[in-house]
């Protein structure tokens, strides 16, 4: 029975937010409970950003993640030392080691490097990184469908955004090789 | 060598939380040296207001008060009341002073109130992230005016320097900026005069500093200067609108 | 209609505007400043006025002009904010008008800090303003009661001729969720003849007023608002349930925190204890009758908030009648109970009177 | 006449690399140094030919984070 | 004879509350009769001040709503938004505008707020027994000014319209009294000036009228129209500060 | 010293100056207008400082001012002017500071009347202001109590570094008693090493403040100030009892009603009715424990107050913990109960329980 | 030239003796009838000699009570 | 035992506040329990005033006056109307026959007809129409001594009306004398 609680976490303006809300909109077609909730920080400026997704059969009681994360995706390195300790044993964390030097330090999760920045750079634009760290993630966990992804980027953006269609198929495609 | 600019006394060792390029922290630099080349730390209380600049309490080197939102004037009417032989000042965002605290700072206007108010003008409101403040030009955009401010529905800015100055207990009025050095100059020279006026006793003294905010005009802090001299500037002149010793 | 993800904030927007509702007057405050975002974008475009206030105060003042112009009108703040309406508020329930308060509530006193906090509860019950009024009070726990009591406070607004509040926190303004938009059956309302719209010199001038100078005339007017206020307590007492059959610890929260005390009861249920939750969704009337359905399995009631101390533990000591020993699990100042503390503190308690 | 000579310093692990210092400066010494990313994650403001700075403090005076100090012969 | 004189049908038949010579039933009568004169009596909605005149919703015979003190402005914007093609005022003294108010008044103003306002200025509180106002003159003794305004400690008196004239939505600006019956023909020519300025849609309209307050001024009503003359009329001058129409 | 004969709002006054309170903030407004009016007199003869503010919500920042640097100051409003201070008070109670507001109570709700009530009972225990704060409320009941009171209130909120209310109502502040300035002990109280006075190079900047932006900091300080009430809920409670002793009927009434309450009692006894009361003094915290002095005769609770259906009930409901059936009669809008309607409503209540 | 002829009509029993009538009639005719008390309990405007009234209506403008109506010729 | 309960009622400006204010100060030199409570209208002008005062040998409860006033002191018509039947059983009517008309309607209460405004001026002064009733009111009730009245009437107002004292003497007498 799924029971995703996905903590997406990095710096402002690496898109961490949309990615968390592409995944929840897409859950939402495919017809699970979600939901989307983003630290909204102290009225202050700068720093780091995450926000926490539910994607469930069943019914979701609190939107909150509080050291029971089945995912984590770091897009750098504070978010990797804030949020390491929020999985429950048996979770999973993709880091983005484009940026992040460092390796997961516990043993009981499975751990994923993928190279986001660079392999999205190789698209074209370091701006996808976020998209190939969500293919990494659905092709591990198939939480929903990439194709769902992509029609939920459809809904969300509309048509001024629809020339990004392929560039953001093809990061979630390559997402996904780099964790087969 | 000489040392010929080093940072003052008169801020604390902590470092600005605004964002880059944001010129709250030159108006905080300017306003601290003042405190300090008028020996007036060890006697200075603050108030900061609420807005990005919150945590000014953080940054001046002597003692300070968070006011509610607006109400920073009365906040200072009621400290330097108590304390008259104190230096008293506030420092107020334009939501803070012009729009939520409009009535507040007339009155303490209207009354003389022996107390210094740094008026910081960046036509936003910058903490909560965008919204339109009384002094957001015509057509400029804001996330409660998204079409660009309508002054059908709106009005125009308000100019609270030009509208304090006919109150005859604003004893001091200037409308600076603090878009090059130069006028980051004139502008300290301005809050000088303006704690001056407060150590006379002649009454109430207000600066109001034209300043940007990158982060919610969405432009870099090099654009946003350009965007203040091009934009601000024009319809807000700079200039002194009461002075308390010209009149003598 | 087909299901849409939506922060918190702007579903209210939206389902205000759903309602009929063209008026909204605010003043920014985080985490509630997309309900002032979203009117500003999508009221221009039916026609309505958007107006950001030069304060709290101003605004809730609007918000009585434009109820007594018989128009549906909405504000929304968080707790600062809200305090600063308190008179307004008053003056509102004085001269019996309709209108929509949202409080996305944050951590005080004071300036306090801009998390998630439930310590407005006596402020939305009790009524911070001055003399003897109520307001109907919904508390909703998801995007789509948030939506959905959004909706329905309009018309019980419009019914009652009183002020609805919709107590939110910051978490739930700040989340997306799936929502609908519901048809809803239109409710039968009475035409605003009271309303001051101009005389058109067809019928007598209307007065909107709190004001009554003579006593006797001020009770009253009392004597009249207290007779909704128990209309109310008899008809819009809403509340749920969840897993109180043999229950031997029942929980009672409400809002955001009502969700994190399922799951802490499910967690319970793993470790073999029976507990159950009381959920008020209208916290005022606050639902006293939920108590008596109590099964006689439980040993104790905790009242789970975030709150200093607890605030909603009132309404449920009144409602308890000295019946079972109540305990208490809070946090506060925008801190966030977690479903495994609540479990530690619910076994404490029984612990304690086993 | 001579040019006055001056010197300047950067609280390098300050700066937010906001650019104004750079905008300033009359001799036009001052770049952000893109290479490199401090540990606020800006590309610091850097001088490297500090023998023509006039140590005027147009920088140090426009700095938001007051992390200049300015010497001047 | 042909009737030159009658009571307007703006006025409904309540009797005044007001003490013996109090102004404020001159300016509700000549208020009314522009309502009547306008044919608008029907389309008028006012909003009564928290003051003396609070139960202006009584006499006046058209819709009226009552605001909380110094409110009235909020309150008609919250009207004239929902109800655009109304005629909507408010009536508001000098403790109740000048005073709490002062923030709502200056923004309506800045709004430019297609309402009107008639502003009672009778230098005192007199609803709750003559307490000083912002508009009290320097000496005046008041209930808490027992001493006489004193200037060090309270400043001199606010003038509001010359402040509200800085504003560009105050379309229209003017002071009058009602001390003489020509001053009376004046004040009420610039009260019908005000509504025309709402009509046309040119924004926000104020007419300041001196006026007086007997009882807590404690002298008879006509000593308390000379005080008038000698001591406000220097302080507070009789124009227009501000005409929608001569800027075209 | 010898007695005088003073009205209640200017005994206010004198009572303030007599324990050292040089600064007032205040907004005119009836029935407690002679507040204002006597410190502007004579404030300035002893170098203090009067200001009429702008507005209440001016004045209560004033006061957060003057008491944030360190000297003793007092303001005084009635109800919609205390409802528009909430904000304020929220904010005094977070940054710590000691000052004392009074509230002659009048009718409302909204402008309401200017005649006595009690309907400000949950505004002034509950706090209509936002967060997790009390303040130390006292109820007095005559002139006396009001002189006593009040100077007890500012040493309280200075042990405390909190606000303290003197809840009266329009008719204690407009009544004339002899009173008397007694010399009270000095209590021994901390310095205020806390103020913002100027640092005068001797020490490290002092900050008064009620922001706290990371959650668990507000927590702390929230725990900080809890701890205070609850020693407050220990130390403080104070109340009177009359003829409690075999009672068959036990009234709870504070502040004028109380006096009221005592002729009606009066009135039962000599009808061979046997009636106690209890009298919270201070409302906050409220004097749970005086219904353990309850005695077995008594069959019925009667919470009597100037309010339409009761505030102060709640805590009644509370204290009782479901032991009695509690009555409530009440009076409001400025209508004062009678103590021969106090008499038969009392009798009322208690053929139905007997 | 002729003077207009006018009459003046006191709703008597609103008038609350204030005086501002009398202080602005040009020909002094309006006197305040210490003789009476209205159900007010004042001493209520009067005109004696209601010829020489000139229907100016300076006594009605002035009139705070709008009591005063006024006719001519 | 002492209760005396007396309302004081008139035209503002007829010193009826400022006689119950003597009366109550005069009672408190006496040592015995007072209150003054007066009527403090709506915010509005004009009409008329009054003042509830006890004067008692037992701690006052309720200072208002209800159905259970000992004495009324009427001062013009509007207040005998209004009072007349606050008036206990047996309870003491004082009117000012100067400028009311009317008589008494109750007949199980004592009247005092007592022209005072006619005294005063022969006094030299209708303003001590006040004192006259207070000093018939004394006469009959005894509650203070009349030298007790004079005493709070210097402790009130002071140096700067001592010159008044003998002409309240002499008001205080004549009342009583009014009664006798
Ligand atoms: C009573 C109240 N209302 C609203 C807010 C939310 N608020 C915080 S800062 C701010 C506006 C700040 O804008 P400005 O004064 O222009 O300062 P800036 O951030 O631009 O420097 C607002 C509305 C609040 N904290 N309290
Ligand atoms: C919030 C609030 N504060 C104070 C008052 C008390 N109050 C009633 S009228 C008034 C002042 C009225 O003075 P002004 O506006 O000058 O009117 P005037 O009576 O002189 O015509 C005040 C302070 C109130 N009703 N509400
Ligand atoms: S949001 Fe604007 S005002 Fe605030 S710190 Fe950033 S740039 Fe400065
Ligand atoms: S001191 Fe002047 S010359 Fe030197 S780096 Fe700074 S701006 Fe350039
Ligand atoms: S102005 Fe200051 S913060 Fe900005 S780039 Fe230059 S040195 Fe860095
Ligand atoms: S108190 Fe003054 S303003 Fe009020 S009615 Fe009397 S004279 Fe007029
Ligand atoms: S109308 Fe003119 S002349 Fe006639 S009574 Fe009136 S003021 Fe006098
Ligand atoms: S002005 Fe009017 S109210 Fe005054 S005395 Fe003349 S008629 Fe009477
Ligand atoms: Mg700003
Ligand atoms: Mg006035």
């Amino acid at each position: 029975m799924l029971n995703e609680k996905v903590v997406c976490a990095g710096f402002g303006g690496q898109g961490v937010m949309s990615m968390g809300k592409l995944l929840t909109y897409a859950g939402m077609i495919e017809d699970k409970q979600v939901s989307w909730l983003p630290s909204y920080g102290p009225e202050m400026r700068g720093g780091t950003a995450n926000c926490a997704v539910m994607v469930s059969d069943t019914l979701i009681g609190s939107p909150i993640i509080e050291k029971d994360a089945t995912t984590v995706i770091a897009m750098n390195l504070p978010s990797l030392i804030k949020f390491e300790e929020e999985l429950v044993p048996g979770g999973k964390l993709f880091i983005n080691s484009s940026l992040i030097e460092r390796k997961a330090q516990r043993d009981d999760i499975e751990v994923y490097y993928v190279p986001a920045n660079e392999i999205a750079v190789s698209l074209g634009t370091g701006k996808a990184a976020n998209m190939v760290m969500l293919g990494a993630y659905l092709e591990v966990t198939k939480t929903v469908k990439s194709e769902t992804v992509i029609e939920a980027f459809k809904k969300v953006f509309g048509p001024t955004k629809a020339h990004l269609v392929p560039l953001n198929e093809n990061a979630l495609l390559k997402g996904a090789e780099a964790v087969k | 060598m000489a040392v010929v600019f080093n940072k003052t006394q008169g801020l604390t060792e902590k470092e600005f939380h605004y964002c880059p390029g944001c010129t709250h922290g030159i108006i905080h630099r300017i306003t601290a040296e003042v405190l300090e080349e008028l020996g007036v730390l060890g006697d200075a209380i603050g108030v900061a207001p609420v807005g990005c600049s919150v945590l000014a309490y953080d940054y001046f080197n002597c003692d300070m008060n968070e006011a509610a939102h607006g109400r920073a004037p009365a906040v200072a009417t009621g400290i330097k009341r108590a304390l008259p032989d104190k230096v008293v000042f506030t420092y107020q965002g334009d939501g803070d002073l012009a729009s939520i605290g409009a009535a507040e700072v007339v009155h303490a206007a209207h009354r003389g109130e022996k107390i210094t108010t740094i008026f910081v003008n960046n036509a936003i409101y910058g903490m909560t992230g965008g919204q339109m403040a009384p002094t957001t030009l015509v057509g400029q955009k804001a996330t409660t005016a998204p079409y660009g401010r309508d002054e059908s529905l709106c009005g125009q800015p308000l100019k609270v320097s030009e509208m304090l100055a006919t109150i005859n207990g604003a004893a001091f009025v200037e409308r600076v900026a603090v878009d090059t050095p130069a006028n980051i100059r004139k502008a300290k020279k301005a809050i000088k005069k303006a704690f001056e006026c407060q150590l006379e006793g002649k009454g109430y003294a207000i600066v109001e500093v034209l300043s940007t905010c990158p982060t919610n005009w969405g432009m870099t802090p090099v654009d946003a200067i350009s965007w203040l001299q091009e934009n601000m500037m024009p319809y807000y002149p700079m200039g002194n609108l009461r002075n308390p010793w010209e009149v003598e | 209609m087909a299901k849409v993800l939506m922060k918190g904030n702007e579903a209210v927007g939206a389902a205000a505007i759903k309602a009929g509702c063209k008026y909204f007057f605010g003043y920014p405050i985080t985490p509630q400043n997309e309900v002032p975002e979203y009117m500003s974008k999508e009221l221009p475009k039916i026609g309505g006025s958007f107006v950001q206030a030069e304060s709290e105060v101003a605004a809730i003042n609007m918000v009585y002009g434009a109820a007594g112009a018989g128009v549906r009108v909405m504000t929304s703040s968080s707790s600062p904010g809200i305090a600063l309406k308190q008179e307004g508020i008053s003056y509102i329930a004085g001269a019996e008008l309709p209108c929509v308060i949202v409080n996305m509530m944050r951590g005080g006193p004071g300036l306090g800090s801009i998390q998630s906090s439930q310590s407005d509860y006596f402020q939305a019950t009790r009524g911070g303003g001055n003399g003897d009024y109520r307001t109907l009070v919904y508390a909703p726990a998801n995007v789509q009661e948030l939506v959905d009591y959004t909706m329905k406070a309009f018309d019980m607004a419009d019914y009652y001729r009183n002020p609805v509040l919709v107590l939110g926190d910051g978490m739930i303004g700040q989340m997306m969720e799936p929502i609908e938009f519901k048809e809803t059956e239109k409710m039968d309302l009475p035409e605003k003849d009271w309303a001051t719209t101009g005389t058109k010199g067809a019928r007598k001038p209307n007065i909107v007023n709190s004001l009554r100078l003579q006593a006797p005339e001020l009770e009253a007017l009392n004597q009249k608002i207290e007779a909704k206020y128990m209309e109310m307590e008899e008809k819009e007492v809403i509340y749920e349930s969840y897993k109180l059959e043999d229950a031997e610890i029942v929980f009672v929260a409400y809002g955001t925190v009502s969700r994190i005390t399922k799951n802490a009861i499910d967690l319970l249920e793993q470790e073999g204890i029976k507990a159950g939750l009381i959920r008020p969704i209208t916290l005022w009337p606050f639902p006293n009758k939920a108590f008596a359905e109590i099964p006689a399995t439980a040993k104790a009631l905790m009242s789970v908030e975030m709150s200093q101390g607890g605030q909603m533990i009132d309404d449920v000591k009144i409602a308890n009648e000295g019946r079972l020993p109540i305990g208490f699990y809070g946090r506060s100042g925008g801190m966030v109970p977690a479903p495994q503390a609540i479990v530690e503190a619910a076994k404490e308690l029984l612990g304690g009177v086993k | 006449m001579a040019k006055a000579k001056g010197k300047v310093t950067f609280d390098e692990a300050r700066c937010k690399g906001c650019g104004l210092c750079v905008t300033v400066c009359p001799v036009g010494i001052i770049k952000l140094d893109t290479s490199r990313i401090n540990v606020k994650g800006y590309h610091p403001a850097t001088v490297d030919e500090m023998d023509k700075c006039i140590g005027c403090a147009n920088c140090a005076t426009m700095c938001p984070d007051v992390i200049i100090s300015v010497e001047r012969e």
